[in-house]
């Protein structure tokens, strides 16, 4: 019995998150401390899990295995594959810089009694988050898996209800009924995704009687566990709504606007760049490897979804007035490449998606954190609130247009390798869909580049004139971000390393092959 | 006399009570006719009885009656509570709580 | 020696981080930095030439492998460079131009606050262009292609206070994303094809794919270059970009960044060869191209704009060329040489006007300033005979043997192409005449002018050190811009007879590019001859109508064609309506129906249940005897119900 | 006369009668209900003869010590093995001894004690002229508001007859699931029927409610045993014999020595259908199924909290036990008829309940609507027929008791002058104000709404689970959909608490004895552990899933 790394690796943030929340009222800045030390001490953990990792190795490696209930046939099982690896490892590099980013957004309120401790809270429940995402991308059985994507949503429910900007233009009342309506619709939407898949869950039950990824797929090979075509269909699509819900996809995506609008630019982040991994992350693991025949068939909606979630999303990200709601449109067009390249059934789709997740992680946080900053300065989250600020704070409108050319995936930076990918990918085999979706990185540039000159360039706007450019805090959390976006640009092999492997296993569960060239030129 | 006759009769009485359960306002007839039901189960426990020919039937219909009696001391407790807090015994009038 | 080949790149690399991330700490030195580090590129460029020299010819190709990038399954890509003859040639136009306009740019920002930043960007540029040039695969190629379209936003929208400025940026931008589409749709289509997409293997085998394929490919590599080298029909920013510092037009908008379209059209010569509609398509694009500049320099009074109209006109005759195939694609790249010498000194001389002129762009405000700027006068005059190709200087040696190329095109194709081409041969004697008198001859219109309105689109900000409406008193500039000129106008006087004497061009690039000599239906004498007859014709028009009688101070009129010229021949307008408010009316609509159908039917179903439940609730009415019935009701239908079972 | 024949008379007059032998009784299996009762007995003694003041801690003591006891005589009898290998039928054939009736009877034995805590709770309302009091009025026959009742205030009385009355409950609900002839049934029914009737009548506060609660529950209650006792008549008349596995045996024709009359009957379907129908449609009315489900919110908001608490819980627990074993054990042979109805009501309960509860403004109506809509998923595993759906239940029961208990314990604490502050708006910001309590709720509703790592989540899958397996796939489906219905207003009653701002003249939150406070905990720390560690009790209610024929 070696040392249970993985399951540390989620639990560490956990007991974090308890004692966060332990902490007396008066010591917040304690707190924020603990939260940080904790969520830094994660990210060594994943760190050894990053290096204990071998590409080569086994499918799933570092697993654990215990009873838990057998009466649903349910065991405790963890392990992790190549894209397991990358996105833990994602997870637990933003959650600092989140924690960062963050460290006033929960100053108390004036309301409220001694005991009201909203800054404990609100890392605490931070962390809570980011134990039950690790857990998750762990976890190899299905069971266990949905238990954490279900009660994930209570601490990111609290979260964006809880906290929000702290200037509104229709001042405190109304931003917290918004709050709140925010809050309940993501619950609601992911909810019943949610409760969708367990009715699924439960037929697989019913089908396989048992939960473990591994168990089903040996049935499988050996016969003695037969799905009906029409069975792994329902099964498929009860799985595969309540990922389309998280991740976003077209048209069950309106919950992610509203929640990223709402939420502090930190919770935000946590919102697109780390939870909604998971509904992604989870179409790769489970409706590929669960239902190969149904995710086949099913393929072709799906892709067209996926296009019209990038087209939409962009669109739409140009016709917005508000910055962070501009940003979520553009990671639902964002998303639409992930699932695109998922679906795309390809190597490259599937190894550029899962690049995908970890860019736009990366991107998007550091776009989002800026805009935050920015947001935090002047009090309003309206585009036209701002302009000129290039002029007086010019290292924040530089990370902020980094941020933006990342998003748009300029040539350099990380996101448009995986892009890259994920268009190739499709590509290859859907030469159509390719091309349409190869014009979202016209809009792409459009909305990012609308974005930045109303707000940054322009004559100087006299409610900005005196902001203040990035303070060390902030510049400590942007900096890495950006030399981070710049490395994976020009040397993602240590991602595409770990990841390839995976992706072909997930290939050959599928049985489908890349497309052959027409010429063979290659040396 | 054919005994069923006599079943025939305890339905008539039970559904003369669940009807005065629905159409009566006063607790107290309300209650009175709750107990005619019973009586109407009585009636077909004794009937059955004597039909079977053995003596359970029979004997239920004294705890019947036993229950009906509890059933008596608590109702009656309850509604005279009400009419003296009411000043009435209407059921109708008892609708602080609806919706 | 191929070691060397990434310092090329790393030199102004390291420039653009030091000056960007330095800070104001940099302020005093930065530009030296930058003026230095880019001049170590060039340096380093011609060691590398020297080495290319030493070697016969067909071991002129340099590889150097530095990392593998994306490696996933039988998707490679190298960070790999080749340098050969094409890509030595554009290193050290790049690097030589650039380094001279780094030089002048010392001269003509020393009054920009944010001088250091400038620097930073060119050297940027700089590396992203070297990047571009040396890149030995189509993806590494696309770094460099949007890296340069990067740094002219940022140069475009340098003085980002100015929203026209920072418009015209976005613009190019954009507009060059489109052609970015058609790159990497090309790259895709490679793959697919080939199964990759370095050079190498791409080119050895292009003959084996299918035609269409080809096609496909060649004309998505079209596109790409139509939006870096402002080709119709996606040349609309170019005019606009004008709004970027003068020597930023001139690196990047004349000598260098803008010929990139050609780069890559010369570069993937295997593939056109072997798709002869593509290169039909090619030459028409490059024909329409070259007239359309032209036309719209005949009607500009901006001097940026005018030079900007022709700068698209030249790259036409390129493009032109490179179309024509193996007879021209040493030809275009020769013309792109020669032009990035003597547009980058025309530019330059602009600038230097401007500079001497409080940043007055204004031609018809212009006027007799020979006498004030001589040495500006003589290097733009060289400049100005170089480009309408007067005998002898560099422009007359390429543009007449691209004449010459189109004609050789043979059949009607080939008579409409070099009837094009002399055309524009005209109309550049033209308008550049025009350009020279209305600047350097005739009255002095600059004097006694009207107050100009603060908010004219031209105002720069080193005007406002100068005094808003003080006349301006004409000066030559310093030393540190006008060497640069000189140098230039020694390139463009010099460079053409250099290139052609013994065909030392045609044989130096000729491993790369392959060549053929065409059949000219017309003997080179008569085409020269033609050309010839057409530039005195040009001339002649251009001094009978600006030379003899005085030019008006505010433009008059105009016909039709001078009307649609100025406004760019209406294609931004047809933008405007079809793109830009097309799309701003799909996106507000589609924020509506995100807004009342997608999240409405989400909120709907949740109202619906409210109502329903609503409505239930009343039945809860408190009255216990209803509570009774509805009980009587419920046993009732279970008996029912229970008996139905039975019964069916 | 001859002497023979007088000899002869005498001998038949001498001819022996033959005598009645005593029932035979197993005293020791049939212990937890006895002690119970007998606590009962002793409580009422206690009334007559223990000055008032001692009576409170007397009864308490005594129902607490009994309750104990009790519990621990069904765990003793189930190590025993009553529960499994040695399940049988005591007291001649009256009430089953087996795993269902154990687990059942436990259930409610610790339910029952919980609940008396919160019935024994005397620190949440403000001292009454110095005298600690309780959630029930002084003294249950005065008119609210009269002199009589000032006085009786005054005089520091309390109903301290509210905890015989509550064994006596209990111990009707600890035969009604284990009882095996339907008279058993129908007096088991009644003996936990009436005490509720009258303890929902004694708030201290809001006496006009509680009383029009205790009319209606009364009277609905009367008109519904009533039909059940038809039922039973009928059924009796259709075999001739109220014991389960008799009418089970004639229900399947496997019966044997059939006498012409029974022969008559027999063939009569519609006495068996409507005699069943009418039985368990008395069963539905006491689990609160639609359509007889209307009874309860208006009882559960005018009834004391602490008897809404504990009649939520408890009264639920007996009831489906006494359903499953009716439908197991009578009527299997009738499978095929009661499926079809079954799944009708189960239906419309789960989706009833939930959407009515959706425009809800009263936290204790609230979780009325919540516990019908909770009724229908428990049906969902009723109807599963397989040993799995038995157990499900039964863990489905365990946990939900609890978690119920400790919500309208949370409710009774959120008081303002006039009393409990159960309107929803007044729980505006109690987050804010208190934020543990507030924490503790929102545990609660999330394990109502059955978030995992909840108790709620375990029942719910062990439940649909099993339906799944019975085939009743659309059943689950539906089910599915209403959680999620459901979960809207457990939601709505989260953000109200967390993310409005507190009424300045809102409520405060009592400070309750170490009482309220265990049993709060308890809830809380059943409903975490049947959620994260289920393993065991399932387990429990695996074994526990047989019942003995």
């Amino acid at each position: 019995m070696s040392f249970p790394l993985l399951t540390a690796t989620a639990a560490l943030p956990a007991l974090g998150a308890v004692a966060t929340a332990a902490v007396p009222a008066a010591r917040r800045t304690a707190a924020k401390w603990l939260a940080l030390l904790v969520s830094l001490a994660t990210l060594a953990l994943a760190v050894v899990v990053l290096v204990r990792f071998d590409p080569d190795g086994a499918r799933y490696q570092l697993t654990e295995s215990h009873a838990w209930i057998k009466a649903f046939g349910v065991r405790y099982e963890l392990g992790v594959d190549g894209i397991a690896v990358a996105l833990i490892a994602l997870t637990a590099l933003l959650i600092p810089f989140i924690v960062l980013a963050g460290w006033h957004d929960a100053d108390p309120l004036e309301t409220g009694s001694r005991r009201w401790r909203p800054t404990q809270g609100f890392f605490a429940l931070i962390l809570a988050v980011e134990a039950m995402v690790i857990i998750s991308f762990e976890a190899t059985d299905v069971f266990v898996f949905y238990i954490f994507f279900e009660a994930m949503l209570i601490p990111m429910y609290f979260l964006i209800g809880g906290f929000g900007d702290r200037a509104h233009e229709h001042g405190e009342e109304a931003a917290a009924t918004q709050r709140s309506y925010a809050a309940v619709k993501f619950l609601l939407y992911n909810l019943v995704g949610g409760l969708i898949m367990l009715a699924a869950v439960i037929g697989l039950y019913v089908v396989a009687g048992n939960f473990s990824l591994a168990e089903i797929a040996q049935a499988r090979a050996n016969g003695t566990l037969h799905m009906a075509t029409s069975t792994e269909r329902w099964l498929f699509l009860g799985f595969f709504f309540a990922f389309a819900v998280k991740a976003p996809l077209w048209p069950l995506h309106t919950w992610l606007p509203n929640a990223m609008q709402e939420s502090t630019a930190p919770v935000a982040v946590l919102i697109t760049a780390v939870v909604d991994k998971v509904g992604t992350f989870a179409m790769l693991r489970f409706c590929l490897q669960l239902f190969p025949e149904a995710s086949k068939w099913a393929t072709p909606v799906i892709l067209v979804l996926a296009v019209i979630s990038i087209v939409y999303g962009a669109l739409l990200a140009v016709g917005q007035r508000d910055i962070k709601r501009l940003v979520a449109y553009a990671s639902i067009s964002h998303f639409g490449f992930i699932v695109l390249g998922i679906f795309a059934m390809t190597s490259q789709g599937q190894s550029g998606a899962t690049l995908y997740m970890v860019n736009h992680g990366i991107s998007t946080a550091a776009l989002m954190l800026v805009a935050g900053f920015l947001i935090s300065r002047r009090g309003s989250r309206l585009i036209a609130d701002y302009g000129g600020v290039q002029k007086v704070a010019p290292v924040l409108a530089g990370t902020f247009l980094i941020g933006g050319l990342a998003t748009l995936s300029l040539p350099g930076l990380a996101p448009f390798v995986s892009e890259f990918l994920v268009l190739v990918g499709t590509f290859t085999r859907y030469p159509a869909i390719g091309v349409v979706a190869t014009f979202g990185i016209v809009l792409a540039a459009l909305y990012t580049l609308v974005l930045y000159q109303r707000t940054m360039t322009g004559p100087v706007k006299p409610e900005v004139s005196a902001m203040p450019d990035l303070r060390a805090r902030e510049l400590v959390v942007v900096a890495p971000l950006i030399v981070l976006l710049i490395f994976l640009g020009v040397y993602p092999k240590p991602v595409t390393d770990i990841v390839n492997p995976a992706v072909k296993q997930t290939m050959s569960d599928v049985q489908k092959k890349d497309p052959k060239p027409e010429v063979e030129a290659a040396k | 006399m054919n005994p069923v006759n006599y079943l025939y009769l305890a339905a008539l009485l039970f559904t003369i009570g669940a009807t005065g359960v629905l159409i009566r306002r006063n607790a107290i007839v309300v209650f009175m006719c709750v107990e005619l039901m019973l009586n109407a189960c009585n009636l077909a426990f004794v009937v059955f009885s004597r039909m079977h020919g053995n003596l359970d039937g029979q004997i239920i219909a004294f705890f019947t009656m036993v229950v009906a009696a509890a059933e008596v001391v608590v109702g009656l407790a309850i509604i005279v509570s009400l009419f003296r807090t009411r000043h009435s015994a209407s059921v109708d009038d008892a609708s602080l709580m609806k919706l | 020696m191929e070691k060397l080949i990434a310092l090329l790149i790393a030199a102004p690399l390291l420039g653009a981080a030091v000056l960007l991330v330095g800070g104001r700490r940099l302020d005093r030195v930065g530009h030296w930095i930058g003026t230095l580090l880019s001049t170590a590129s060039f340096v380093i460029g011609l060691v590398l030439f020297a080495g290319l020299l030493g070697r016969n010819a067909e071991h002129r190709t340099l590889i150097q492998h530095l990392w593998t990038w994306v490696p996933v399954e039988s998707f490679q890509a190298d960070v790999t460079f080749r340098l050969d003859q094409l890509s030595m040639t554009f290193v050290l136009l790049i690097t030589g131009v650039g380094s001279l306009i780094h030089l002048y740019s010392v001269g003509y920002m020393a009054h920009d606050e944010r001088r250091r930043r400038f620097f930073g960007y060119l050297n940027l540029f700089l590396a992203a262009m070297l990047l571009l040039v040396l890149a030995d695969n189509y993806l590494l190629l696309y770094v460099g292609w949007e890296g340069v379209g990067l740094a002219s936003y940022l140069l475009i929208g340098f003085w980002q206070h100015k929203p026209s400025a920072a418009t015209a940026a976005k613009k190019a931008f954009l507009v060059n994303r489109v052609g970015d589409v058609g790159l990497s749709i090309a790259i895709m289509l490679l793959f697919t094809t080939f199964g990759t997409f370095a050079f190498g293997p791409v080119l050895d085998h292009a003959g084996s794919a299918s035609e269409g394929k080809l096609t496909a490919i060649a004309l998505m590599l079209l596109l790409a270059a139509c939006g870096k080298s402002a080709q119709v029909p996606l040349q609309s920013w170019l005019g606009d970009a004008m709004e970027g510092p003068t020597p930023v037009s001139a690196l990047i908008h004349a000598a260098t960044m803008v010929t990139a379209g050609v780069y890559l059209i010369v570069r993937s010569a295997a593939v056109f060869n072997a798709a002869p509609d593509a290169q039909l398509v090619v030459t028409v694009v490059g024909a329409v191209t070259l007239l359309f500049g032209a036309i719209v320099g005949c009607a500009k009074d901006d001097i940026k704009k005018a030079l900007a109209g022709s700068t698209m006109s030249q790259i036409g005759y390129m493009v032109l060329a490179a179309g024509l195939g193996p007879v021209g694609y040493v030809f275009a790249i020769m013309h792109l040489v020669t032009h990035g010498f003597f547009k980058a000194g025309l530019f330059l001389g602009a600038g230097s006007v401007m500079h001497g002129m409080n940043d007055e762009v204004d031609m018809r405000k212009y006027g007799g300033l020979r006498t004030y700027m001589p040495v500006t006068f003589v290097t733009f005059g060289l400049g100005y005979l170089a480009i309408i190709g007067f005998p002898g200087l560099s422009g007359f040696f390429s543009k007449d043997k691209i004449i010459e190329a189109a004609f050789a095109k043979g059949g009607t194709e080939g008579w409409i192409l070099g009837g094009a081409a002399l055309l524009g041969a005209a109309i550049t004697a033209f308008y550049m005449t025009r350009v020279m008198l209305m600047t350097f001859f005739g009255e002095e219109r600059w004097r006694s002018r009207p107050t100009r309105s603060p908010e004219a689109p031209s105002a720069e900000p080193a005007a406002e050190h100068q005094g808003e409406h003080a006349e301006p008193h004409p000066h030559e500039s310093p030393k540190v811009m006008t060497i640069p000129m000189i140098v230039l106008a020694v390139g463009s006087v010099f460079g053409g007879a250099f290139f052609s004497v013994g065909d030392r061009f045609l044989h130096w690039l000729e491993p790369v590019t392959g060549h053929s000599e065409g059949d000219s239906p017309l003997s080179a004498a008569t085409v020269t001859g033609a050309t010839m007859v057409c530039l005195v014709a040009g001339v002649a028009i251009a001094w009978a109508q600006y030379g003899r009688k005085p030019v008006p101070a505010v433009a008059p009129r105009g016909s039709l064609l001078t009307r649609a010229a100025r406004r760019d021949l209406y294609q931004d307008d047809l933008n405007h309506v079809v793109l830009v408010r097309g799309g701003e009316h799909l996106t507000r609509s589609l924020v509506y129906v995100d807004h009342t159908l997608v999240d409405g039917v989400v909120n709907g179903t949740a109202a619906g249940f409210g109502g329903l439940s609503g409505r239930l609730r009343r039945l809860q009415n408190g009255f216990a005897r209803s509570y009774a019935v509805s009980m009587f009701g419920g046993a009732a239908l279970l008996v029912a119900a229970t008996l139905l079972m039975r019964a069916v | 006369m001859s002497a023979a024949a007088v000899h002869s008379l005498w001998t038949t007059a001498a001819d022996p009668i033959s005598k009645i032998d005593a029932p035979k009784i197993e005293y020791g299996q049939l212990s937890p209900t006895l002690i119970v009762v007998g606590a009962a007995l002793v409580g009422v003694l206690i009334e007559a003869f223990v000055p008032r003041k001692g009576r409170y801690y007397a009864q308490v003591f005594v129902s607490a010590v009994a309750l104990c006891a009790a519990f621990a005589a069904v765990v003793a009898l189930a190590a025993d093995g009553y529960g499994t290998t040695k399940a049988h039928i005591a007291a001649m054939g009256a009430v089953a001894v087996d795993g269902p009736a154990l687990f059942l009877q436990g259930t409610i034995l610790l339910a029952g004690l919980v609940g008396l805590f919160t019935f024994a709770e005397r620190r949440l309302d403000p001292e009454a002229h110095g005298n600690r009091v309780d959630s029930f009025a002084a003294q249950a026959a005065s008119v609210p508001g009269s002199d009589s009742e000032k006085a009786a205030i005054r005089a520091g009385f309390t109903t301290t007859e509210v905890f015989p009355l509550l064994l006596f409950a209990i111990a009707g609900m600890l035969v009604f699931p284990a009882a095996n002839d339907l008279l058993t049934l129908f007096v088991a029914l009644e003996v936990f029927s009436l005490p509720l009737y009258l303890l929902c009548a004694v708030a201290r506060r809001k006496r006009l409610m509680s009383q029009e609660a205790a009319v209606k529950y009364f009277l609905l209650g009367a008109f519904a045993s009533a039909f059940t006792l038809f039922g039973i008549a009928l059924l009796y008349g259709y075999a001739g014999s109220v014991s389960y596995a008799r009418i089970a045996q004639v229900v399947d024709g496997t019966v044997t020595n059939v006498d012409p009359a029974l022969a008559g009957t027999m063939g009569n379907d519609a006495l068996l259908l409507l005699g069943s129908a009418l039985l368990v449609m008395g069963l539905l009315f006491k689990v609160g199924a639609v359509p007889f489900h209307m009874w309860t919110p208006d009882v559960y908001q005018g009834a004391p909290t602490p008897v809404t608490g504990f009649m939520a819980a408890a009264t639920k627990v007996a009831a489906f036990g006494a359903l499953l074993r009716l439908l197991y054990v009578v009527l299997p042979g009738l499978r095929w008829d009661w499926r079809p109805v079954m799944w009708a009501v189960a239906i419309i309960t789960m989706l009833g309940g939930a959407i009515v509860a959706i425009t809800q403004t009263d936290i204790k109506r609230l979780l009325a609507y919540s516990s019908i809509a909770h009724a229908g998923f428990i049906l969902a595993g009723v109807i599963a027929t397989s040993k799995d759906g038995v157990s499900s239940v039964l863990f489905y029961l365990a946990g939900y008791s609890f978690v119920t208990i400790g919500a309208f314990a949370v409710v009774a604490l959120v008081r303002d002058a006039g009393g409990e502050a159960t309107h929803l708006s007044k729980w505006a910001g109690l987050g804010r104000r208190s934020p543990l309590v507030a924490a503790v709720f929102a545990v609660f509703l999330l394990a109502f709404a059955g978030i995992p790592l909840t108790s709620g989540f375990a029942g719910k899958f062990a439940v649909f689970k099993a339906a799944a397996d019975g085939g009743a796939v659309p059943l689950v489906v539906v089910g599915v959909l209403s959680s999620a219905i459901a979960a809207f207003f457990y939601i709505r009653v989260i953000v109200l608490m967390f993310f409005s701002e507190p009424r300045p003249e809102g409520p405060t939150v009592a400070v309750p004895s170490p009482l309220t406070t265990t049993a709060i905990a308890v809830g809380v720390a059943a409903t975490l552990v049947l959620g994260v560690a289920p393993q065991y009790f399932l387990d429990l209610a695996n074994q526990a899933g047989v019942f003995v024929r």
